[in-house]
Formats: C-alpha cells, structure tokens, sequence
C-alpha cells in the first residue's frame, strides 16, 4: 500500500464540478496553498467549499472565487485582512454564504467523519444563526440541533506523511485539518515530507492513515501571510 | 422451518472447520483494506491474508496496524487487543483514544468488520451479543462495529450444535444490530444479504441446494451462478 | 430611556481609558485561571496580570499556553492566534485540533472569557458580532465563546461614541448569545449581572450613582457596597 | 501553578460517598491501580463507576466491588478472565449496571466533556440497549438519541505528566483516559515521571492540562493483567 501521489495536478484531479470540497486552514495557518492552486489550474466549478474563511487576497481560495469556481461558502468567519475576492462576489449576489459559528463548524465536521447525523449545543440558541433549526431542553437548558457536515473532498496542509497516510501537523497548522480528514470521502493531503511507514512515532501521529486517501509531497510551502504581503496574486498554471 | 432442521444431522464429514471459513473470508479482504476482526473466532481471519495483499487491522481499544501475538514473555500489557490479549505493532501503526477508534467505526471508515454470530436473518439482522435475559449481559463494541464499516460480514458454523438453523427469517435472540449484514460465511456456503433476502453464492460440492435449504432457516435465493466453495485442507 | 441618555456627554475627563478598563478586568483574573480574550480591544487584558499570578491563554485555533508576540521577521506563520497575530508559545503549551479547542470552550473547561460588546442586556443577552443586516456577516467564535467559560466578562465603553448607552434592557442589534454575561467592565463602572439585573458594584468616584444611571439604558440596582473604582494611570 | 500532589491517598481524597466516579483503562491497559487502590483506603461508599469493564479478579474495581463501595457501574463489558468480583453482586442484586455500547460510552464520555447535551448515534437501533431512547431520522436512517456522561471525579493512567497537567500516554493505555479527562469536574492522574513545563513537546501532548486538576507520580506502576496473573488480592491498607 503506497498513497504517494507524485504530482499537485494529480491529486487533485478527481475534484470535479459540483464537488463539496473541505478545505484545511485556519487563515493561512495550515492552509494547503499549493493543492488549492493545482485545483485552479485543474478547474472545476460549481464548487461547495468549506474552510473556516473565505480567502484573503488574491491566492488560495480568494484565488479561487476569482476564478468563479465556487458557488458556495460555508465558513465561520468570511473576512480578512484583504476581503475583497469574497466581499465583491458575495455583495454582487453570485456566491451564496452559510455562515456557522467557529466551535459548531469544527463540531458539525467532526461529526460527519465519526457517524454522528445530529447533535445539540448551546452555541447559536436565541440568535439569528439557530433559525428554523429544531431546539430542545436538557437538564433545563436549551439547545439547538445542528447537523454533521461531509464532503466529497478534502485538501489539507500535513508536515510529516508516512505511505500508510499517517499524519502529522506544524503548532497550530493543525485546526481544522485532522477534522477534515475524517469527514471527507476522499482526503488529500500536502506533506513538505513523505517518509517511511514507521517513520512517525505511533505515540506522534495526529491522523491515522486511515482517514488519509492521497499525500502529495510538497517540500517548502508557501505560508498564505506571507504571499499576501508581497502582494502576490495567482496567476494559475504554476502548478505543475 | 426449523421443525424440518431439527432432523438434521450437522454431517461433519463434509463441512469447512473453523479455520477453513477463516480462510475463505480473508480471500475477500483487498489489498490495503482497513478492517476489524471481532474477538474469538473472526481474529483467525488474519492468518489467512492472500499473498501480496497486506491488510491494515483495527482494534477498538486504539490501534491501527498491530500485528502478531509477542513471544511468551515479551508482552507489553499496555499494548492490547480488544480480546484483551498482547499484540506487537507494525511500521506505521498510530494509537488513538477510544472516541476516535469508534469514529473510524461508526464514521463509515473501515471497509470490512467480520464478526460471529448466534444468528443471522434474511433482512440483516445480527444477533450475536447474548442468547436470554440469564446471567451478566456484556455488550463491548458489538453493537458499534456492525453500524459504520462498509461491509459486515458474518463467518459461522451453518446451524448450532444441536442442529438448529442460524439463519433464519427473523431472530429469536436479542438483536445486536438491524439490517447490516452484507455476507455471511458459513461452513457449508458463502451466502449474500441482498433486499432482505437471502443469495446463494457457493455452496459445498458434495451438497445441493436443497440440502443447504434444508439447513437454513429463511428462503435461500439463486441469482446468478452458485460456484463451489472451495478451500484449502488446513 | 435612551431618549434621556442622548443629551449626555461622555466626558472624557472622568472615563477609563481602554487600557484601564483592561488593566481593572485583569485584576480579576485569579492564578492559574484558563482564559480565552477576544480578539482585538480584549486582548489588552493579558498585559496587565498582576504580579505573582500566571493566567493561561487559550485560543480556539488550537493553541493552550500562548504568549508575546515574535520579535518581528522572527514570525512563524504557523503560530498564529484567532486574531491570525503572530504570537510565541510559553513552557507547557500544547496543540490541539479545532474540536477540541472548541470542547475546551463549549465544555465548561475556561475560567473566563472576556469579550467586547456592541451592547449587553440587564438579563446577560450580549450582542457583539453584527449592528445591522448589510454587508459580510461574520461570526467567528463569538457564538461559541460565550456559552460554557464559567464566567463570561465583557469589557466596554460605558456608552457609545454618539452617548447611546450600550447596557440596555433588551439588545437591539443581533444576539450573539442568550444569558450569557455575568460581569462588565465599563469605562465608568464595574457592574454584575445577577437574576437579570444590572448590579453595581463599583463606579468612578467622580460621579454620582444618578449620573452613572443617567448613561445607562437599563436599572441600576445596588446590593451591598459600590466600591470606587480605582486605576493606575497608564 | 503546580497541579503536583505528593501522595495517592492526598490525591484522592476529596472522593466522598456517592460521588460519579470514571476510572480509566480498558482492561488492565492504562488502568491506574494505585490510584483505585489508594481509593480503597479512603473509603468512599455508594459510588457510580465508569469504566469500560467492572474489575478482574480480586484487585482494583474488582476490589473497590468486594469493598462494597460501587453501586452501580456504568460500563460495556462487565467480564473479565476472572469476573467473580462483578457476577456475584451483580446476580446477589447488590450493584446495579447500565450496560452502554463501547463506541457510545466512548461517545457519551466524550460529549460531556465537549459540551454537548445529547447527540445521535446508529449504535444500538432496534436492541434492547435502545428501549425508551428517543429516536429520529436523518437522511432515511434511523437513530437513536443518547445523552453525555459526566462525573464528579476522573482517575486515569498517564506516561508522562508535567506540573500544569499535560500529559502523555503508552500505547492502547491511551483507550478512554484522555476522554475521562474531559469529562469530570476534577480529573486526576497517575503518571510514570512527573516532568518540567515544557519537557512534553506541545505536538505530542494528548491531553491538555486544561482537563487535568492534580497530577500524582507513580513511577513503577503496577500492570493488572501481571497482578491477576500472579493472583494477587488486594489486601488494604497499602498505598500510604
């Protein structure tokens, strides 16, 4: 068993229209950069995406609704140190936005990838985001029901992966990653190093390979805050 | 039905032995396949894994890819299967805590579970955690293993020891799970769980169908060829 | 009573500088507390732990333990907080995945949260994330961070820019959470909330409770002592 | 801030009479049998156990079963190679059980220590397990609702512990302790060596010491699997 796949347009070539896509990242912090642009490059549209922001700039995901490629956004947080890509698109009416809090995102993904349809939580009872979402009393306090989130894909940002998939992340690169991982039906991943199995100490990996379908090696990343101040835009066809 | 079967005779001279249905369920796992063997009998399957195919074992404690037994004396009682007995790790192996073992169970993760069963009913029904109300009920991780994997396989003796049917057209035991067996292999034939019937696969040569039906407890449907079910002398 | 209180001018000679109304709420922070600090006007409070006691900062991006920020160009873009700063980790920190860190809060397990607020109701509703229906809405961890901490602070100006008294009887701006707050740090008083009531528990020595009342939307109850509050200069 | 507590008996002993009590390990894997044993000493009775198993021959839970301190156990397996301890309170009538599927323990256990009330799982529809729990559908499937689990007192097996409560763990003697840790009010852990802020990597920590409340080292701790091998019974009066 080897999950290496040998170049960024591979894999993600599977990534077709209409797809559902998680992608990893906390702003730039454990964003797959280099993976989003090879799926610029590779082109599919009528994209739902789910990442805890909506881009920043002109690369990555911002890249990406500037290249009309995703119809909808599901995120906590769609600002940005440079909004523009999704503040533009968003206020012209041509991406659609569902807007879930930070802790309810992170646990509606969580419980797509363990077998969990529905849970309640405190977060969002009484205000406008808990809508039209069923709400119940327990221990004399009320919730509101959310639902678990999958995807067809996910695109995450690793540090060390073995062949078996196992991963692990750099400080707090980690956010949304393993969740994505485990939520998707098919999870790649960028690792700035392919190692051996048993390479990772099994006391160190943060997500079994299990949850892992593709790793990509990627040797030096490029961090999203730094490409936004040198005022980078892509460009596209850099990927290969 | 099971008014006919209690005539039967069990007929150990041609029927698979334990390890022989162990052996033709592991021909079944795929290269790379991530899969759970319940405790007892199922765990045999893992000795039997076709050459060149390395399966990825899962056990609900918290690790992925252990191994063989440790020689007598090398047992690390920190690093345990579900049956509670030593295992040894292979190069890549992870530990995890028990909620995310059972998100791999439950979350749809593990492409094969195989477990035994007291009984097993046409609409997938499984019925293999206890047989009364008698005694200290223990459930373990039954019940979650047979809801997530995307296949659940059953290996089992065709009927009990005294010759009942166990399979049957609805369990008379306490249920583990409802309709989520896939296949069943028993030692006398390979049997499908298809729109809550039952689907003949392979069955022993030196039987016929109606014999097998005679021993079964539900209404055996052909759809499509019946080959030989053929093993080994183990 | 927001009719009264537009006349009111916010007489900058007698209010707490935003510094000030974070060093006062610092004062409360006990050693050893878990505490997660709102971005922006929030974070002001981690400069001011008074000497001897060690609180320790979460935030939800998975970090526990977090501390200065790098010296600049010695960033590591990786090592970011919710406010995406570059920031330092201290002595026994630890990383986590975003469930988690969202357990951490959700579950009861932070001392204290402390957030800014576009207004906040004598029942403990807090509204801080939008003012209105147009634009991008975003929400962040505002939602989540207000439910589970076992004490949620607020920290504020008294009143608005234009003299609007942001404590009020009822939010008019969208919730962010229902019952929430317990404690506001103004930058004219120290106020609890309690059975759904405004209680005051300092005030600047400056001005009357009358005056204080005068700049506020809803009823100041006194129950017991109203302390002076007292700030360095800074 | 210094979460070190001296000694096992000081560790344990705001446990009192009917408190909720989850004990981690499975098996003997991660079981921390000094700590239940020092529980012994102090005496605490009518309490509700949380473990996946309920005691093997004639030491820890099994032991705290014949001290008559457990009135109900929460647990999935109560069997053991030597069940004596649980089987005959439990046919004499004396101990009451709720018996949980492993993955919904784990689950429960979990939920109350991330905050969620209640949470629906496929685990058990249509079993007795499931009698007079609510049940709903999502996406044409059925499932059942369960509620979190919470406790007054968690006592886990740890590796290594530093003094603001971080800890790591051996191999499957991870299994339920880190979950335990999140869920109970005052969590607290036997470590094999008690270390420096900042000896523990901030990767490889696994339990946070935000979920840990006092951490008591325990530097050669005992293994029940050699415990029951050697048939050892335990006799009181030994943790001092």
């Amino acid at each position: 068993m080897d999950k290496t796949i040998r170049t960024l347009t591979d894999a993600v070539s599977k990534v077709t229209d209409g797809a559902t896509v998680m992608i990893g990242g906390f702003g730039g912090s454990g964003a797959p950069i280099e993976l989003i642009h090879a799926l610029i490059d590779n082109g599919p549209k009528n994209l739902t995406v789910i990442n805890n922001n909506a881009g920043n700039g002109r690369i990555g995901i911002a890249a990406m609704i500037d290249a009309g490629m995703i119809a909808k956004m599901i995120c906590s947080f769609p600002r940005s140190s440079d909004p523009r890509a999704f503040t533009d698109t968003y206020l012209a009416g041509k991406i659609e936005l569902e807007l879930v809090p930070q802790g309810t995102l992170a646990e509606r993904i969580r419980a797509g990838g363990a077998g969990i349809p529905a849970f309640y939580t405190p977060t969002g009872y009484g205000t406008e985001l808990a809508e039209g979402k069923p709400v119940a009393e327990f221990d004399g306090r009320q919730f509101v029901q959310e639902r678990w989130l999958k995807a067809d894909f996910a695109i995450v940002k690793a540090h060390l992966g073995d062949t078996h998939g196992n991963l692990t992340y750099r400080k707090a690169g980690r956010n949304f990653n393993p969740l994505m991982c485990m939520a998707a039906t098919t999870t790649i991943a960028q690792v700035s190093q392919i190692v051996e199995p048993g390479d990772i100490d099994p006391e160190h990996v943060i997500t079994p390979g299990i949850f892992v379908d593709a790793v990509v090696e990627v040797s030096n990343p490029q961090q999203e805050e730094e490409l936004i101040r040198a005022g980078v835009a892509y460009a596209g066809g850099m990927s290969a | 039905m099971s008014g006919e079967t209690q005539t039967l005779d069990t007929r150990d001279d041609i029927k698979l032995s334990n390890t022989q249905i162990a052996w033709r369920a592991a021909q079944d796992i795929e290269d790379g396949a991530y899969i759970n063997l319940g405790i007892g009998f199922p765990e045999m399957v893992a000795r039997y894994q076709p050459p060149g195919r390395q399966a990825i074992f899962h056990t609900e404690n918290g690790i992925l890819d252990f191994g063989e037994p440790p020689a007598a004396g090398e047992e690390d009682w920190d690093l345990i299967n579900a049956g509670k007995k030593a295992v040894t790790v292979k190069p890549g192996a992870a530990f995890f805590h028990h909620a995310d073992s059972f998100a791999m169970v439950r979350g749809g993760h593990l492409d094969v579970a195989i477990l035994g069963a007291y009984q097993v009913a046409e609409n997938g029904d499984l019925a293999n955690w206890r047989v009364g109300s008698k005694g200290v009920p223990a459930v373990g991780g039954a019940m979650d293993l047979v809801h997530g994997a995307k296949q659940v396989f059953v290996i089992t003796e065709h009927v009990t020891k005294d010759g009942k049917p166990k399979l049957v057209s609805k369990c008379t035991f306490p249920l583990t799970g409802v309709g989520c067996i896939t296949r069943v292999y028993t030692s006398h034939a390979v049997i499908d769980i298809a729109d809550g019937r039952f689907v003949l696969r392979e069955k022993l040569a030196a039987m016929t169908i109606e014999e097998l039906q005679a021993m079964t407890g539900a209404q055996l449907h052909v759809d499509g060829a019946v080959a030989d079910l053929v093993v080994p002398a183990l």
